[in-house]
């Protein structure tokens, strides 16, 4: 695939999330402008991305749970709440910022 | 002279000065500081280094609720007990310090764990609510609790090296209105009961917790000092009070390059269980245990607020 | 059983279990705290907090500097002082509410403000070095000696709503290496002298300074339990420790809706007066007197530190 | 002067310099791409600007001193200390980010 039929990304983990991705709590990925589908790429595609190519950890329903990011994980979207941006129908823009945070309930 | 002619006291002008000439505070903050009634929920981490500035700051009432005792294990982080109150109630712990501190304020021990059958008759005794609890279900029975009784949450979490905030239910508004989500507004479902880690299991730092607590601190002051929870102040000035701004969530990495971050929230949500026009909630219901908050976040062992 | 073959007692395994499973703590972080002697310059309002949580995680040695008493105005946010020590030394009321949290750390009580004479004899016998002073001319001061010692230095500062850290001098390195900047670089000429304001003068909210100063321990507890500032481990692993990562200055707005950010400055300036290779500086003109502090920062009243 | 000769950046207060610049923390500002001379501009004309067409309070030797960003003002250029990016001579940028720190000293 040309390169210019791909686009960059910062996907981050946070909350200890990361401990699920090898500890990197911050990587770049380069995505297809369209999936298989010829359909732009969303971020519900980037999250299986991330869980089949990506994680390495066998935990995967601790990211991924019946089809959809696990209760308990937020993801925001350029520092917004992806619920505010259409949720896992949103369509990735060249550099958009994709956090995904493990929600804490210590004290 | 008559000493009645001022609103606070010689001893309060001097031990309060350093605040009162901060112009966001001035003698109007400090005189809603005396009229609040703050609540903490849990004596731990989050709940000593917040009770700690909210009572040296001049709060007129300050209510604790926990049922734990002093362990050795906490002292590395909860810096309102001390070696020699190992197994002291933490409410009476917390208690002696803070008299210590500041020996204006009114303190109340509430020395049991939050529950579905304490949770209106303490909360409704107060005017603002910290959660410093440490599992789930407290989380959701304290928001579903603040909600019912219109009060305004300042929520936080800590472990290992990051902790979280949010503030809910700002302005404090009933069922159905539009206005700051809730926790369940949030958090819809709660996380499966075995990927949930407590500071027990995952290990936490003590300062890591502490800046959450001391930043639940700053947002109580910046929300009393403010009038937003005063309901005299709104009926003054409700021109002001209309704009809603974004509920921000604060994100806090210790060990990240860039350590902290403020991310954005939605409002209400539609069809919330708690807070939307459609709420299933009620004070019978949750009162009667009818809501099970173990159950519905899946713990099989009893909870434990640290 | 012998129970010198373990490296901590049953105590301190009980105390610290819960910081020391956090990863980055360990039980080797764990002995590097104990291993560890942290002085901290200024027992007020950033010195309370970050006293209490360094003794808390448990350093080996805590110095504390100050030669003021405590007062009443302090305790909004001097959170390890109390009403009825009103006109203690400040040092002996915090080492009296730190040996109630954490007995094991050897405490060392400095009754006296930093100055050009003490400053050497003071610093040279710790690893690590806190500034929480209030006015410039300490701040100059401490970092200069910080240079001349080669210790890493970790300063914050408060006003108001506002609050400011830099993390100086890591790696710890002698003048005229390539580093990590100190005071002079970042600020190489004070300010003017009728543009500082204390806190005295103008405000502070207690837990704005109080996040300051506990992020200024969550800074001490990474530097020391990662093994930066111990020359052991340099030693050891020197090929991690040779990849200089940038400085940053963390920058609190307790008003503003993004209120925390992280900003990069600037590695060592050629030509620093104190940690350049051109360095004016030597231990014998500090403690002669012969670098006038107080005239330096154009003050022409005595200096205090709150 | 047609729009197309002007871009935007933002300017930002902090540490207390907002209470010289009527309490406001962040302002958007239009500026031209070149200087009466026909230069670039720079961060050193930007101070200048500020200084005599945006800052309504009249102790202006708190904000410039001698023609110099007044000693204990720190001047971040997205978000780094502004002598990583040539100081005042730095030719700004659409969309740039200046934001101007006091020194605090308290504790
Ligand atoms: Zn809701
Ligand atoms: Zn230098």
């Amino acid at each position: 695939m040309a390169s210019e039929d791909k686009f960059n990304l910062v996907v981050e983990f946070s909350g200890g999330l990361e401990l699920l991705f090898s500890g990197r709590r911050k990587l770049t990925i380069s995505v297809p402008i369209k999936d298989n589908e010829g359909q732009a790429v969303t971020v519900g595609w980037l999250v299986h991305y991330l869980c089949n190519e990506v994680m390495e950890d066998s935990r995967k329903n601790m990211f991924v749970l019946d089809g959809h990011v696990c209760p308990g994980i937020l993801v925001l979207i350029n520092d917004a709440d992806w619920e505010l941006e259409g949720e896992a129908s949103y369509a990735l823009q060249p550099n958009d910022n994709v956090l995904f945070v493990s929600t804490l309930h210590g004290g | 002279l008559d000493e009645h002619k001022w609103p606070l006291s010689a001893e309060e002008y001097k031990r309060y000065g350093r605040q009162m000439i901060v112009p966001s505070v001035g003698i109007q903050g400090q005189l809603r500081l005396k009229a609040a009634k703050v609540l903490i929920i849990g004596a731990g981490g989050l709940g000593c280094p917040a009770a700690a500035y909210i009572a040296g700051a001049g709060v007129g009432t300050l209510g604790i609720v926990d049922g734990d005792v002093v362990e050795t294990s906490n002292l590395h982080r909860q810096i309102l007990h001390g070696t020699e109150k190992i197994r002291w109630k933490k409410v009476d712990s917390m208690i002696a310090s803070l008299k210590s501190l500041n020996p204006n304020p009114a303190y109340v021990a509430h020395a049991e764990h939050i529950s579905p059958q304490n949770s209106e008759s303490i909360v409704k005794q107060y005017d603002l609510v910290l959660d410093c609890t440490d599992n789930p279900a407290s989380r959701y029975l304290i928001s579903d609790i603040c909600i019912l009784l219109q009060k305004t949450l300042i929520s936080a979490s800590a472990l290992r090296t990051d902790g979280q905030l949010i503030v809910l239910n700002l302005p404090p508004l009933p069922a159905g209105a539009e206005g700051g989500p809730c926790y369940r507004c949030v958090f819809p479902k709660p996380p499966p009961a075995d990927t949930v880690v407590s500071c027990g299991d995952g290990g936490i730092i003590g300062p890591v917790v502490g800046v959450m607590g001391v930043m639940q601190a700053v947002e109580a002051i910046k929300i009393i000092t403010s009038g937003k929870i005063d309901s005299s102040a709104e009926v003054a000035g409700s021109g002001e009070n209309t704009k809603q701004e974004p509920t921000l969530m604060l994100l806090f990495s210790a060990n990240s390059s860039q350590p902290f971050r403020s991310v954005k929230l939605r409002s209400r949500r539609a069809g919330c269980f708690a807070c939307s026009k459609d709420s299933q909630l009620s004070l019978e219901s949750l009162t009667s245990g009818s809501v099970d908050y173990v159950l519905f976040c899946g713990f099989t062992s009893p909870t434990k607020i640290l």
